[in-house]
Formats: C-alpha cells, sequence, structure tokens
C-alpha cells in the first residue's frame, strides 16, 4: 500500500477550517496533495448524502472541518455536523465500508497549522487503512 | 448638531485610529452613506482586540466578527483604509475641514503583496520571525492571520537592505526606495479612535519583577501565551522553564488606583474582567486543577451582568479570590518558584508562592495623545485622555471633532463599540442630509442568461512566481479550455488591480460570458472584489465561483508540482462545474421608510431622537409620562459637581424645537408589527388613550429602568432613613441642617443578593457625589460608607481617594454580616463590623442613606418585550443582540435599544447609547431601500411537508409555516447557513449556490478519475 | 403521526439481494416528517445501497422517486410508467405504503426499507414518542388527556401499578410513569375524583382484537 | 364465611395471621416443593405461591398450590394479569376452586422485560383491580365477567397486593381503597423498613375507614447481609429501606449480620401487632424458608391458631 495516495475530501466552513486552510497556504505549511476543499458556508450545512457521495464517487476519506465547539458562527452548526458525521459513520460501518474514513474536527480561523497538522495526520490514516473499498468492487464488476 | 452650521456640504468624514472603535464609527458611517477615511499608525488595522484569544462573558474567539467588518470596512467602496498614516493638520470648522496626511511608506506595495510570507523567511537578520502577538514588532510584520489589509511591512529601523527579500518576493511587491506621501482631504467632521496604551509595568519593576523575571507576565502577554496561534502554539508552559502552571497569581490594579511614581491614579476599569476571562479559560481548557488566585483591592465588574460572570467565577468555578494589597514579588532561586507578598484585609502580612505571576495592568493615553490632541486642537482631561462631559459624552472641545474608545479612557469592547457608534451619528451629524445610498443604481441593469447554455470564462489571476513556479500553468489552462462548456481562458496578469478587472469586464462582453471562474486567490479575501466586477458588467454576483490554487494548492504542495498541477486542474474543473449550475440570486429590494419611533424619553431616548433628526426622516418620540427628562430628573449635579438640571433642560428645549421630532407625552405602545423598513406601531396617546398608527423604518427602545423601592433598614419606617436620591434632594434643598451632623451610607441595599444578583454599577458613584456634597455643606460631618466592593471606574477613583482624603470613613462588610440598624424610641443605631480593627462599631446616625439599584422596570420590560418579541436577561433587563459587538442592536433587525433599559446607566451611558442607538439606525434609515443579495434559503413549497423541522432547526428562528401550509423563510431575515436546506427531509429547502445538485456536480468533478 | 425507522442494513441488503436493478420509493407524507423515508432519506440510503454493492462486486442500479403519499392508489398509480423496468420495487413508507403500492403491482416484489413503529407526536426535534394505540375508543377524557393503553407499559386502567417509582416507569428510568402523568394532570384540572372511580375493563373488540377494521363513510363510498 | 379459607377464619377470629411465601422450581421438581413446603408447615396460615415471579418461567402456581394443599397447608394461589387474558384467568380460577384452592391473590405482575421471555407479549387484558372486581363478581354474583352465570360459582378469599411506599405516595391509600372497592378481603403489602411512613400509611387507611372493610397483612422479609440491605435501598424501585437500618446491619461483623437482621425483624414485628389496623404480617424468607420456623418462634407467634 505505500504507493496508494489517498483521496481526502473536506468539507470546510466559511468562517473558520476554510480561512484556516488559507492560512496554512499563507504560512507555507504542506499536507498531501490529496486532500481536496470543498467550501461550505458552515458545517451545519454539510448533509450526511453529501459524505455519502464523496465516498460513492471514489473519495478514500471525508473530513468536516467546522469552527471550534462554541464558537460556530451560526451557533451551532458544528454541533449538528458532528452528529451527523456520527451517524454517517453508523452507516459506512453498516455497508462495510467504514465509518473511520469520515471525521469530525474543529479549527479556528487561525489555526492554519493545525490544519495542515490535521489534513496530514487524516490523510496518513486513510492511507494506512488502505483504498476506499467500492474501487476494489468496482474493479470486479467491471 | 453641536452648532448651526450652514456649511453642511461635505459627505465625509477622517477616522483616525483603526483598532475596533475606528473600525466601527467607519463601518457605521460607510453602512450610512458616508466617505470615510481610516487612518491607521500601524500597518495593518485591528488594534487590541486581535491581540486577545479571547473575550468574556461567553469566552468565544470573536475574531470572526470583527474580521468581516475589518474587511469590509477595508474592502467597502466608501471606507478608504490608510494604514501607516498619520494626521499633520486640521484647519477649518465643523462641516468644512482640511485635513493634512502622512503615510509613511510601507516597502512593500499592498496591491501586489499576496502575504505569502517569504520575505518573512527570508529575512537575514534572524530577528525576523512571524509570531503573532508577544513579539509584534519584527520586521516585516503581519500582526494577525486575518490582519486587513492582507500584505506585510518592513522597519527600516531593523533593515539593513541586504535585499534577500527583494529575491525571494515572487509578485515583486518590494520597494524599499517607497517615499512617505503627504495628502489633503476634505472632510466635514473626525472621530478621534486612536486608543490607548497597555501600561508598561518597567517602573514598577522593583516590585513586580517584570522585566526581571520571564515568569511574571502582563494580562496581555498572558493572553498570547494561551493562544493557539501565540508563540507557545498554544502548549501551556511558562516562559522561563517551560514548566506546566499549576499555580498562578493575578494581581490587580497594577500600575493603577495609585499615587506612586509612574502609576496612575484612576482606576482602568476593565482589567478586572480580564483577569477573571484568563482565570477561568486557563482552568477550563489547560488546567482543571490550576490553582487560579486573583488578589485584588476591589473587585470591579462594571459592565452589564458582569458580576454574574464574577460570581460564577468565584462560586462555582473555583477561581480564589485574595482581598488584599499585593506588596512584591520576588524569585526563589532553590524551587523556580515566584514568591507574592501582600496585606491582607486584616492588616497583617500574607505570603504564596507561584508557578506565574499574571499582571492585571492598565491602560493609558496614547503616547503621542498631546502631539495628536496639538495637532487636533482639542484640549485633554486629567491623565491626557480626551476631555469629555456628562452629557456630551463623544464630544471634545471642538467643534466637529468627536472621540470614541479608549481615546477617551479606559473601555471594554461593548464601551468602545457604543462609544463609535455614538461619535458616527454625531460626526455624520455635520454632514449634508445623507444621499440615497442605492448601490444598484450606478450599475449596468443584469443580463438575462435565462434559457442560455453556459459560456464559461476562466481567468487565472496572477500567476506569479510563487504559483508558476509549482503549478505549470500551460497544462492547466490547456486542461481547463477543453471542459464542457468553457468558451473563453484569459491570464489576468496584474494581480487584482483596477487594470486587472476591467480586462476582465471587457473579456466578458467580448465573448458573450455568461459565467464566471476566477482561478488563483482565495474566496475569502478577494471573492467580493470579483463579485463586484462581474456585477459591472452586468453579471449577476452570483455568477461567479472561485478556484483557489494559491493558498489551497501552490502554496502548500509546493514540494511536489506535478501533483500541483493536477490539483490545479482539479479545482478548475470543479469551480467549472460548479459555476455550469449556477442560478442568479435575486437582489431583493425593499422600500425602507426613513422615519423612526423612539419609545421613552429619557436622556437615552431624547439622545437618540435627537440623533436621528435631521438625518432621516421623522422622529416620533414615544413617552408615557407627561414630561421628558426620565430619570435624570430627580438628579441635582454630577459627581464632579456639575448641576444636572441646566443641561437637561437645554437638552429637552432641542428636543422640543426640534421640527423633526414630534413629540408624543401621555403614550403608550400598545403594538408593532411589519419589518425593518416599514414597521407599524400602534399607540394610544392623551388622557382620552386615542389610538393612532405609526409607520416607520425603524425603531429605538429606551424606556428605562425604575428604582428599587427598599424594605430593608428601616425604609419608610423612620424619616432619618432615605435612598440617595432623596438625599441628593435634601442636598440640593440646601435645607440637610442637622441631618447631615453623622451620616451613614450602606451600599447594595437591594442588590447583589439572593433576589437580584446583578450589580447596581453607578450606586458607589452616587454614595461618593453625595458624601463629597455633604462635606461641601458641613465640612465637619462625619460619613460613614459601608461598602462591599467600591466600584468607581476610571477618574471617579479619583473622586474616591478625594472622600477619603477629606475624611469620609469607608468600612468594608461582607454580606454575611451586613450592617444592622435597630430603633428604640427616637434613637436608631447602626451596627456594624470594622474588618482592620476587627470589632463592632455602633453609631447612631442623623440619616441613613441606602444606597438602591435601578431595576428592570418588570412588567413594562415584560411587555415591551412581547410588543418588540424581545427576549429578557438576568435581572429582566433587555437582551442584547450580541454582549459584546452589539450592544445596542437587539435580535430584530431595525429595532435598537439605549439606556437603562438595558443595564443601569449614568447619564454619560444613557446619553452615549442614544447616540450610538440612533447611529446604528442611521446605517438603515439613509437607505431609500433595502437592498439583499446574499444567498438565503429558499424553500420548494410543493415539495414541503410542513414537517416543521427547518422552524425548529434554525438557529434564528426565522422559518415558519404560512397560512399555504408550507415553510417560509423572510429572505431579509435569513443569515444563509443552510441548517435547514441540510436538515429538510423532503429536499424542498435549497441554498443557493449549495444546492445539491451543484454539491453533487461539484464532488464529481472534484473526483473524476479518482474511481 | 406513523413513525417508522429505516431497517437495519445488514436485512435491507439481504432483502435486495437477488435484484440488479431497483426502484427506491420514498413517501412526503408521515415518513418525511421522522425522518424515515422522505426524499433525503431516499437519496441517502440510495448512495449506501449503490456503495455497499459495489464493494460487493455486484453493482447496483437504484433509481429515485418520492410519492406525496403511498397509501393513496392514485398516488401509487404514478409508479405505473416505470415500474416494469425494474425487478422489485423498495419502499421506504410505512407499512400502509408498503401495502398499497404491492397491491396495485401485483408481479413486482415490493420490498419494506422501513420498520414502521408507532402513532406518536415528536417531542422534540429528533425524538418521536408513542402517544396512541388506536384502540378505536378513546378514554383520554376520563385521564386527564394522557393514554393509560399507549403510555402505560401494562396499559393498566387503574394504576399505577407498584413499580412507578419517581414519576418513571419500573421498565426505565427514561419511561415516564403514565399515571404519575395522568394523577399530576387530574389534579391541576381539579378532577381527582375521576381517579376514585374504577375504570371498568377494557371493550378489545374495537381495537385490533376484534379483527382487521375498516372505516366506511356510506355517504361518500358511492 | 365467603370461603373455606383458613387464613379467613384466623382472620375473622381476630388472630394476627401469618402468611409465608414460596416460589415454584424452575422445573418439575416435585421433591423440591415439598421440602421447602415442610419448614412452613405449622408456622403460617397461608403460603402465598407465587406466578412466574418477576416474568421469569416457574411451575404453574396453581399446580404448586394443588400440592400444598394435598400436604395440609393452605395455599394463597397467585395470579397476575400478564399471562392471560380474561377467558384464561376465569377458568383456572374454576379448576382451582373445584381441586379446593380457597385463597387467591389479583397481582399486576413484573413486565416481561424484566424477565427470562423479554419477547413475550405482554397481555394486559384487563388489571389487577378489575381482576378482583371479576373474582368477587364470580364468587358472589355467580357470573362471569362476560356477564353469563356460572354453574358453581368459585368460593374464594381474595387478596390484593399494596406497595404503601411506591410514587406517588399521595396515590397509595386511594389505591388502595380502590382495591377495597373493588372487592379485596385481604390486602398484602410490599416489604416495610421505614416504620414511621408505614405506620402514616396505615393510619390514613384506618381514618378512610378502609381496615373496617379489609385485613392488611405487613409485608416484612429479614434482611440476611448489608449487602442486601443496600441492594434493596438502592436496586428495588419503590423500596424505602432508611439509611439507619442499612447502617444497623453494616454496623455488625459479617457473620452477624443476619442475625442482626433475624433481631431486626423481632422489633418489626413487635411493633406491627401493636400498629392499629394491622390484622397480621406477610413474611416473605426468599430462599431462607428454612430459618422461618426459628423466626416465627422468636417473633412470639407460635403456636399457630387452629381455627
Amino acid at each position: 500500500m505505500s504507493d496508494f495516495e489517498p483521496v481526502v475530501v473536506v468539507f470546510a466552513c466559511d468562517y473558520c477550517a476554510y480561512t484556516a486552510a488559507d492560512v496554512a497556504g499563507r504560512m507555507n505549511l504542506s499536507y498531501p496533495t490529496g486532500v481536496r476543499i470543498l467550501r461550505v458556508p458552515c458545517t451545519g450545512k454539510v448533509e450526511p448524502l453529501y459524505i455519502m457521495q464523496a465516498l460513492q464517487k471514489g473519495a478514500d476519506g471525508v473530513m468536516v472541518a467546522g469552527c471550534l465547539v462554541g464558537d460556530c458562527h451560526f451557533k451551532n452548526g458544528n454541533l449538528r455536523a458532528a452528529a451527523r458525521v456520527k451517524r454517517v459513520q453508523t452507516m459506512l460501518d453498516d455497508i462495510g465500508i467504514g465509518g473511520e474514513r469520515v471525521a469530525m474536527v474543529n479549527v479556528s480561523a487561525g489555526q492554519g497549522a493545525k490544519f495542515a497538522e490535521i489534513a496530514t495526520e487524516f490523510s496518513k490514516k486513510i492511507g494506512e487503512m488502505g483504498p476506499n473499498p467500492i474501487k476494489q468492487g468496482a474493479k470486479a464488476a467491471a | 448638531m453641536n452648532q448651526e452650521n450652514s456649511q453642511r456640504t461635505s459627505n465625509s468624514v477622517l477616522v483616525l485610529g483603526g483598532g475596533i472603535a475606528g473600525i466601527k464609527a467607519s463601518y457605521d458611517l460607510a453602512e450610512a452613506g458616508r466617505q470615510v477615511y481610516l487612518l491607521e499608525k500601524k500597518p495593518a488595522l485591528g488594534g487590541f482586540l486581535p491581540l486577545l484569544d479571547r473575550q468574556f462573558p461567553t469566552n468565544d474567539c470573536n475574531i470572526c466578527y470583527l474580521s468581516p467588518d475589518a474587511d469590509k470596512a477595508g474592502g467597502a467602496r466608501t471606507v478608504q483604509a490608510m494604514p501607516l498614516t498619520k494626521l499633520v493638520s486640521l484647519e477649518g470648522q465643523a462641516g468644512d475641514f482640511n485635513a493634512k496626511v502622512l503615510t509613511s511608506p510601507r516597502f512593500i506595495n499592498v496591491d501586489r503583496c499576496n502575504a505569502c510570507g517569504a520575505c518573512l523567511a527570508a529575512c537575514p537578520q534572524g530577528a525576523i520571525s512571524f509570531t503573532p502577538g508577544l513579539d509584534t514588532n519584527s520586521p516585516t510584520c503581519l500582526r494577525y492571520p486575518q490582519a486587513t489589509p492582507q500584505a506585510f511591512a518592513i522597519d527600516m529601523s531593523k533593515c539593513d537592505r541586504c535585499g534577500e527579500c527583494i529575491k525571494v518576493c515572487a509578485p515583486e511587491a518590494i520597494d524599499l526606495d517607497q517615499k512617505e506621501v503627504e495628502q489633503s482631504l476634505e472632510v466635514g467632521s473626525v472621530v478621534l479612535a486612536s486608543g490607548g496604551e497597555l501600561w508598561d509595568p518597567a517602573p514598577m519593576e522593583e516590585w513586580y519583577g517584570h522585566g526581571r523575571f520571564p515568569d511574571v507576565l502582563t494580562s496581555l502577554e498572558f493572553e498570547q501565551l494561551m493562544s493557539a496561534a501565540g508563540p507557545t502554539g498554544g502548549k501551556f508552559q511558562r516562559p522561563s522553564d517551560g514548566r506546566h502552571p499549576k499555580r498562578i497569581g493575578w494581581i490587580q490594579c497594577a500600575g493603577s488606583r495609585t499615587t506612586k511614581e509612574g502609576g496612575n491614579s484612576y482606576c482602568s476599569s476593565i482589567c478586572c474582567m480580564i483577569s477573571m476571562k484568563e482565570a477561568i479559560w486557563a482552568m477550563e481548557h489547560f488546567e482543571k486543577d490550576l490553582e487560579a488566585t486573583v488578589f485584588f483591592m476591589d473587585m470591579r465588574p462594571m459592565g452589564k451582568d458582569y458580576e454574574l460572570y464574577y460570581q460564577r467565577a468565584k462560586n462555582e468555578l473555583g477561581v480564589n479570590f485574595v482581598r488584599c494589597r499585593p506588596h512584591t514579588v520576588d524569585y526563589k532561586e532553590e524551587t523556580g518558584d515566584l514568591r507574592m507578598s501582600y496585606v491582607d484585609d486584616h492588616g497583617s502580612l500574607g505570603e504564596v508562592d507561584l508557578d506565574l505571576v499574571v499582571l492585571g495592568v492598565g491602560f493609558c493615553a496614547a503616547s503621542d495623545a498631546q502631539e495628536q490632541a496639538a495637532v487636533l486642537g482639542i484640549e485633554l482631561g486629567s491623565h491626557h485622555f480626551v476631555k469629555a462631559d456628562e452629557l456630551a459624552p463623544v464630544s471634545t472641545t471642538r467643534p466637529g471633532v468627536y472621540a470614541c474608545g479608549m481615546a477617551l479612557g479606559p473601555q471594554d469592547i461593548p464601551g468602545s463599540l457604543t462609544q463609535a457608534s455614538a461619535a458616527g451619528c454625531m460626526a455624520s451629524a455635520d454632514l449634508a442630509a445623507p444621499r440615497a445610498l442605492r448601490r444598484e443604481d450606478d450599475l449596468p441593469k443584469e443580463k438575462d442568461f435565462s434559457g442560455q447554455d453556459p459560456r464559461i470564462g476562466v481567468f487565472f489571476v496572477d500567476w506569479g512566481r510563487v504559483v508558476q513556479e509549482v503549478v505549470d500553468s500551460k497544462t492547466v489552462e490547456e486542461a481547463t479550455a477543453k471542459l464542457d462548456g468553457v468558451v473563453h481562458v484569459e491570464r489576468l496578469e496584474l494581480s487584482y488591480g483596477q487594470d486587472g478587472l476591467a480586462a476582465l469586464e471587457k473579456a466578458i462582453g467580448e465573448h458573450k460570458i455568461n459565467r464566471v471562474v476566477v482561478a488563483g486567490y482565495s474566496p475569502r479575501t478577494h471573492g467580493r472584489i470579483f463579485a463586484e466586477a462581474i456585477r459591472k458588467a452586468g453579471l449577476n454576483r452570483a455568477y461567479l465561483e472561485m478556484a483557489n490554487i494559491r493558498e489551497q494548492d501552490a502554496l502548500v504542495h509546493h514540494d511536489d508540482p506535478k501533483a500541483a498541477t493536477d490539483k490545479a486542474v482539479t479545482l478548475v474543473r470543479t469551480a467549472v462545474a460548479g459555476v455550469r449550475q449556477a442560478k442568479p440570486t435575486p437582489s431583493l429590494t425593499l422600500p425602507f421608510n426613513p422615519d423612526a419611533v423612539v419609545v421613552g424619553g429619557g436622556v437615552a431616548g431624547m439622545s437618540a431622537a435627537l440623533g436621528l433628526a435631521g438625518q432621516g426622516g421623522k422622529v416620533y418620540l414615544v413617552e408615557r409620562s407627561r414630561e421628558l427628562g426620565g430619570l435624570a430628573n430627580q438628579l441635582a449635579r454630577t459627581l464632579d459637581g456639575r448641576p444636572v438640571a441646566p443641561e437637561l433642560a437645554e437638552l429637552v428645549e432641542k428636543v422640543k424645537a426640534n421640527p423633526n421630532i414630534e413629540i408624543l407625552t401621555d403614550t403608550l405602545v400598545v403594538d408593532h408589527k411589519g419589518q425593518v423598513g416599514s414597521f407599524i406601531t400602534g399607540v394610544q396617546t392623551g388622557p382620552g388613550m386615542f389610538y393612532r398608527q405609526i409607520n416607520h423604518g425603524v425603531t429605538i427602545l429606551a424606556t428605562g429602568a425604575r428604582r428599587y423601592e427598599p424594605t430593608e433598614y428601616l425604609y419608610g419606617q423612620d424619616p432619618k432613613v432615605m435612598t440617595q436620591l432623596e438625599m441628593e434632594k435634601l442636598l440640593a434643598s440646601g435645607e440637610g441642617g442637622d441631618a447631615l451632623d453623622t451620616v451613614v451610607m450602606i451600599q447594595c441595599v437591594g442588590s447583589r443578593n439572593d433576589d437580584n444578583p446583578t450589580c447596581g454599577r453607578i450606586c458607589c458613584r452616587s454614595a461618593v457625589k453625595n458624601a463629597l456634597w455633604i462635606k461641601e455643606q458641613k465640612p465637619d460631618a462625619q460619613v460613614f460608607v459601608l461598602y462591599r466592593d467600591m466600584r468607581m471606574p476610571f477618574t471617579s477613583e479619583d473622586a474616591y481617594r478625594q472622600a477619603r482624603e477629606e475624611g469620609v470613613l469607608f468600612v468594608r462588610y461582607s454580606p454575611d454580616a451586613p450592617p444592622r440598624v435597630s430603633k428604640d424610641g427616637d434613637t436608631m443605631e447602626v451596627i456594624f463590623k470594622d474588618h482592620i480593627l476587627d470589632r463592632e462599631l455602633s453609631v447612631e446616625p442623623s440619616a441613613l442613606v441606602l444606597s438602591v439599584p435601578q431595576i428592570a422596570a418588570d412588567e413594562d420590560t415584560e411587555e415591551l418585550c412581547e410588543i418588540f418579541r424581545l427576549q429578557q436577561g438576568p435581572g429582566g433587563f433587555l437582551l442584547e443582540d450580541h454582549p459584546k459587538v452589539k450592544p445596542v442592536d437587539t435580535p430584530a433587525p431595525g429595532v435598537f435599544a439605549a439606556g437603562s433599559v438595558l443595564a443601569p446607566a449614568s447619564l454619560a451611558e444613557a446619553r452615549t447609547q442614544g447616540l450610538a442607538a440612533a447611529g446604528r439606525a442611521l446605517t438603515m434609515v439613509s437607505q431609500m431601500s433595502l437592498v439583499l443579495d446574499t444567498p438565503v434559503a429558499k424553500v420548494n413549497g410543493d415539495r414541503c411537508a410542513a414537517c416543521l423541522i427547518c422552524v425548529r432547526t434554525c438557529p434564528y428562528g426565522i422559518p415558519y409555516i404560512n397560512a399555504d401550509g408550507y415553510s417560509e423563510i423572510d429572505p431579509a431575515q435569513c443569515l444563509g447557513c443552510g441548517v435547514c436546506a441540510a436538515e429538510c427531509p423532503a429536499q424542498a429547502i435549497q441554498l443557493p449556490g449549495y444546492e445539491d445538485d451543484r454539491m453533487l456536480s461539484r464532488t464529481e468533478a472534484l473526483l473524476e478519475g479518482v474511481l | 403521526m406513523i413513525t417508522a425507522e429505516r431497517k437495519p442494513m445488514e436485512e435491507i441488503f439481504r432483502s435486495v439481494e437477488p435484484f440488479g436493478k431497483i426502484l427506491l420509493v420514498g413517501c412526503n407524507e408521515c415518513v418525511t416528517v421522522c425522518h424515515a423515508g422522505g426524499r433525503k432519506e431516499v437519496a441517502m440510503l440510495a448512495s449506501a445501497l449503490r456503495m455497499g454493492r459495489l464493494k460487493q462486486g455486484a453493482p447496483l442500479t437504484v433509481d429515485e422517486m418520492t410519492l406525496e403519499r403511498q397509501c393513496d392508489p392514485e398516488y401509487a398509480e404514478e409508479l405505473a410508467l416505470v415500474v416494469d423496468q425494474y425487478d422489485a420495487v423498495c419502499s421506504m413508507a410505512c407499512g400502509c405504503g408498503v401495502q398499497t403500492v404491492a397491491e396495485r403491482y401485483q408481479g413486482l416484489p415490493v420490498m419494506p426499507m422501513v420498520n414502521t413503529a408507532f402513532m406518536g407526536s415528536s417531542e422534540k426535534n429528533g425524538v418521536w414518542a408513542e402517544r396512541c394505540a388506536g384502540c378505536g375508543n378513546c378514554v383520554l377524557g376520563m385521564t386527564g388527556g394522557i393514554c393509560p393503553i399507549a403510555r402505560c407499559s401494562k396499559r393498566i386502567f387503574n394504576g399505577p401499578c407498584g413499580g412507578s417509582s419517581k414519576g418513571k416507569c419500573e421498565i426505565s428510568p427514561d419511561v415516564d410513569c403514565a399515571w404519575q402523568l395522568i394523577w399530576d394532570r387530574l389534579k391541576q384540572l381539579g378532577q381527582t375524583e375521576l381517579y376514585s372511580q374504577i375504570m371498568a375493563p377494557k371493550d378489545w373488540r374495537s381495537a385490533r382484537d376484534g379483527g382487521p377494521r375498516r372505516i366506511v363513510r356510506e355517504d361518500m363510498a358511492i | 364465611m365467603k370461603s373455606d379459607s383458613n387464613l379467613e377464619k384466623v382472620l375473622a377470629a381476630g388472630h394476627f395471621a401469618v402468611t409465608g411465601e414460596l416460589g415454584p422450581p424452575r422445573g418439575a421438581n416435585l421433591q423440591a416443593i415439598k421440602d421447602k413446603a415442610t419448614h412452613l408447615k405449622g408456622m403460617v396460615d397461608a403460603v402465598n405461591v407465587t406466578d412466574n415471579q418477576t416474568a421469569v418461567v416457574r411451575m404453574a402456581s396453581w399446580a404448586v398450590s394443588l400440592v400444598l394443599r394435598e400436604m395440609g397447608m393452605e395455599p394463597n394461589y397467585q395470579m397476575v394479569c400478564r399471562d392471560r387474558n380474561r377467558l384464561a384467568m376465569q377458568s383456572d380460577i374454576l379448576g382451582a376452586a373445584a381441586l379446593g384452592i380457597n385463597t387467591m391473590l389479583c397481582l399486576s405482575g413484573d413486565h416481561p422485560s424484566f424477565g427470562d421471555h423479554p419477547q413475550a407479549a405482554n397481555v394486559h387484558d384487563i388489571d389487577s383491580i378489575q381482576q378482583i372486581q371479576m373474582v368477587t363478581t364470580m364468587r358472589d354474583q355467580g357470573r362471569f365477567q362476560g356477564g353469563a352465570e356460572i354453574d358453581t360459582p368459585p368460593r374464594m378469599f381474595v387478596g390484593a397486593a399494596a406497595n404503601p411506599f411506591g410514587d406517588p405516595f399521595e396515590l397509595r391509600v386511594l389505591r388502595l381503597g380502590k382495591k377495597v372497592a373493588a372487592g379485596a378481603d385481604f390486602i398484602q403489602t410490599q416489604c416495610i423498613y421505614n416504620m414511621e411512613r408505614f405506620a402514616e400509611y396505615m393510619r390514613q387507611a384506618v381514618d378512610m375507614g378502609l381496615t373496617e372493610k379489609t385485613k392488611v397483612l405487613a409485608g416484612v422479609t429479614p434482611l440476611k447481609s448489608a449487602g442486601m440491605a443496600r441492594y434493596m435501598a438502592k436496586k428495588v424501585p419503590g423500596m424505602d429501606v432508611p439509611d439507619e437500618v442499612v447502617k444497623r446491619i453494616a454496623d455488625q461483623p459479617k457473620e452477624k449480620q443476619a442475625e442482626e437482621g433475624i433481631k431486626l425483624l423481632c422489633e418489626q414485628i413487635e411493633q406491627l401487632r401493636e400498629m392499629p389496623g394491622v390484622a397480621g404480617i406477610h413474611l416473605m424468607a426468599i430462599e431462607w424458608e428454612h430459618r422461618v420456623p426459628e423466626i416465627v418462634e422468636r417473633a412470639g407467634l407460635l403456636p399457630r391458631p387452629q381455627v
């Protein structure tokens, strides 16, 4: 699996995590190239379906990144997101994809270093888990 | 409005100082249609706030509340932010000033700098490091991650012109030969918001050890130590040896309330709260078992509901509070501990060993305050702060020049913001009548593309060296050109300067482009700029999508150009897929009625009415009683001894004489409906309670409070017992006579107890005021003030000191052993314990004066809340929108509040809040129509199952089920977070820009080729 | 409303195992409101099925559709045009909807994707609780508006039993004792005298025990 | 006399009644029943035979009752509403009566979720109060619950259970009143440790005149150990064990705790004999049947009256 480079989709909220990712860039930090960010107004907008669709389209992992707990710009969107992530994790375990491929993380706007660190760690973890199992199935079916 | 000025032709204001007060004033003024020049001496806007990690009472990180404001202030068309700039001279008069300003060179071209930080890394001095916080003055410095403008600056005094930075700067932004520039600005008024400075503990190094011992920090240094963005990266370590501190002591009044050399005699007002916040935050996030001890003389949590925060810190969270006079801090070599010694409440010496000492240092006037005052031609008051007074709290001695924030004295954030809005309101009154602000007017009509296939233009902005070195532009551009719907690919060479934008607009027209992707910068920083640019070219702002190939690709993947290039292709493809499905967001235009209703005719209400009159429409001032003036009618003089009545009468006269104000006395508000811009308020007026409806656009609530009627201490049973107000009346009559022989005052009667846990805030000042007045009338009078904490903010501390010097005896009592009063025939006796003598004393008073608080006019406020659909907070006072950043706004758009309906307020506070509420309201009434074009959630009624889930999950309670039986979301109120859309089980709600199909398209494009 | 919960994924996978192409049909009524089978849940399950089957190397084509109300034949009729293309219809409606569809499309397997739970109301967002047992003879007027059949674990008519403790039922501290609620409400209403009357044994014929029930409105059923 | 019940006779004669309890075996083991029963013979006036207690399957209570009858003892046949509908209940009652069972106790029954068949349907066709009404109507009016006439009505002495410490407390005496109104001839209470609260309960019952219409037997159980005392105090719903009772047992060394428990019980019985309205005790010595003779002896309740 050493040559496996996981693709991780990050749903990042506009107010904190997306900004933190920008800050990481400005600080010239780095994280794996497989980390691809989609911007949402608030993690409270991240639907379980979005996470499922990302995995269905081949992502190896999905990270939902919101503001620090207690600091959501829209009061509690990040808490809702965390609860939804749990639900999706259960479903992924049930269908054999693995709930651990999805994670909820919290960073503040200024925490560029933390963002880079989390993105790297998560990517590494997914790397150890191996590719999204649907890829194997898709090959077999084809 | 301070002077009759016929020359009200200017539409511009000069704001000095880019801290929160300056930003707030600028932003309010800009929103009200004014042109603002915002001067800041430092390289970036922000002031103190960005250096604070957390703000009480919510202990939130509020930087995201500030940064959009700073961003807007920096980016708004009518605010010109001028960093590194100072005022050189101010000629002329209110309404017609000529200001000369001098801009120092930044040595970095702001239009080019992309804040990549390469120069910072390359500067060979070694002293250059970007550590936000403790080290704020490194030669090239971005003061905080979200700084505005987003550009570095070079401090020439530390630069040896080696040129290393020039070599690494990809956008070629560095220009070491920049010269200073002088400009002349025509403005109608000036707002001084140049802030203050943290007191430097160096003169008291002998006692506090700051500078000698690395583990003695100022509160701001400690704040940075805790910050995730600070020098330790959020690790909780003390500076000397990295030890994890378990015992921290906060020393209050460091350099404040002292007559010692190098200190300040006044109270800095806000340090108590800062220390408590730091203690709580440290305990909650770093060390559960932290021994946090605050060493204090009086705890002064003075703001609204701060007392509750104090009680929580003390009783629930286990912060130790030790009442004492701190003495010295020493270092013990053998253990590495700091030893602090102090004199406690009983006069005995105490010692304690600590790992870390935090100095609750105060604030003082800016070091260049005198210089600036001279330039502005204004007088300074005591301690070099700007001179202002009780009934003109944001005015300076020069008409047309106003002040706010720490320039006036130490302020907390809500205080600064309130003054800023008030100063903005005053400054606006010196200008020409605001011209209607209709931002869409000067723009071409939006083109209608319905039914047309997408014609997407992709613009690569600034393939600067930083990006180009990593990403192969040719590959990306070629791949982009092949994407479905892309008709045009162009490189905009010139950053986002005006030329680049013009080229963009031109290309849109030439190639009949109906959708735009801009690849380069982050949408966070540049989205607004490009949205405006395509709007100028006739496209709806929603037809834009950005591909962040700078911050989120090239800059983070600089070590892997191949992958970074692939990723750039992916990000552009994703943006194209998203924009392909973009639908226009119609801007919603609502007519706006510029008239206002102000409820309550006290000082706050009158101030608000005057602030608005003549700047918008008509003001209806509704007062339930027969007279204007409210609680202030009962006041005889101010703390500094000036009579209140003449100034109050002048204020009332001004209101009565103003042709734009209609006064409705004997009038009650009975109903209220509609929304901002088109409210209808029903009132019953006059002796006959005639019902009438008022149409108006904004509302200001200033209904005041009432005085607590004491049941304690024989009040009402003995004529010797009276309230401070009654004593004031007696003093004003000059007929106090024998009653003034021996006066005992008891503080905190009816406050800070179980029934009313809040602090009365202003009763201490009333007591000192009356005590001084008694001494004035009868110098040999014996006056005792029995208190729990004397809360004398800022220079009122000087009055407190004066009272002590004049022989007024202040004796502290603890709430578990309050003074006792007994009566035997005509003889009354007050018994209380003296802590220093440690024995009970007995006094036979000739007058017993009770300091009672203003309390919420419970039923009235409750009714008010019901009518205006607002909430009451602790103690029954009206709840503001945000205690920190929106202190005079309410959660209902278009409804503002001021004065003691919010919390017990002094005259100056009531006046300031009234003006501030008017200032906030002006941001709305100056607009002929309300234009809303931010994406807001939309409901498809056919799909809606009326399940109520959106109603229940909206953080702001905006959706409701309408008469047709489906959910409706008021676009004027929705903030666009998308929670309802995410929760809607019928997929009936969509958030423009993030529709389900659009998110799916983006996901597919982002993952194309993966499977 | 009628409440339901999605079946365990394992059971769902087993039930669709024989099929290669299915139509997943939601319902925009009760199951939408209780987050079990509306458009969004249909999309979620569809995604899960596609992924799960792809992982097994046996891709499943899942098309999605949501009817206004599956328990009315007219709405069920909307499937007629497309239904032939599928190996099976998988319904996310309650048992009523599943049966209505099954009745209409006799030749096609119609598989339930949710377990129909109870008739209840939402206590707050995301929490639904049983309120009515559909017994056919309402006694709420006697019991302070709280149903002893639906809300007492032993459907006792003259409660509470000895297991009531601190307002909670003996089966779990999370379950309110219905009779505590009834008594509190009767006191509030000043109707405690209702409690002293012994309630007679229930005639269960009006409930399911009398056989399947129908309601016929002669004036309408023409 | 309403029945041929020995318990009815003992109570009618004004004696302080003593009833015991026996749990049927989880198997078809006749000898086990007989062994347990031997300890109780001559020591109590009637023996309660539990009906699938705590919702765990055991031998039918009517069958065990019959065994006791044959051994010359008086069974108190318990029947819960959980497992039978009204048809089954009435037919069982007829059979029991025909075979010489004269005393029965009507109960709701513990919820199946506690037992070994949590999957079981939870019948509760009628509740315990309706059950009392049903049996007394069968006996006194000779009619089934459905209204039809009974050829030879069952002559049952009908009891009911009461928990003086359940919630809400204010309903406890009221509900006792409902049971009495439904026709309960006697009441056996839940275990009592809080004598003060029970005295209050009895005072209210006496004031309402309930003790004139029914006989109340106070439930008592010896505490075998401090562990049991704590368990009863904390874990058993509707049980009130005061702290000082737990402490009194716990203060003894382990080997003396059982003895202290019996001593406490004897003191309780002494008090109960003096308490107005209390007509006897119901001694629940669960899995301690062999100590019953000693307890009854030490409490001064021997010999049992022959009536």
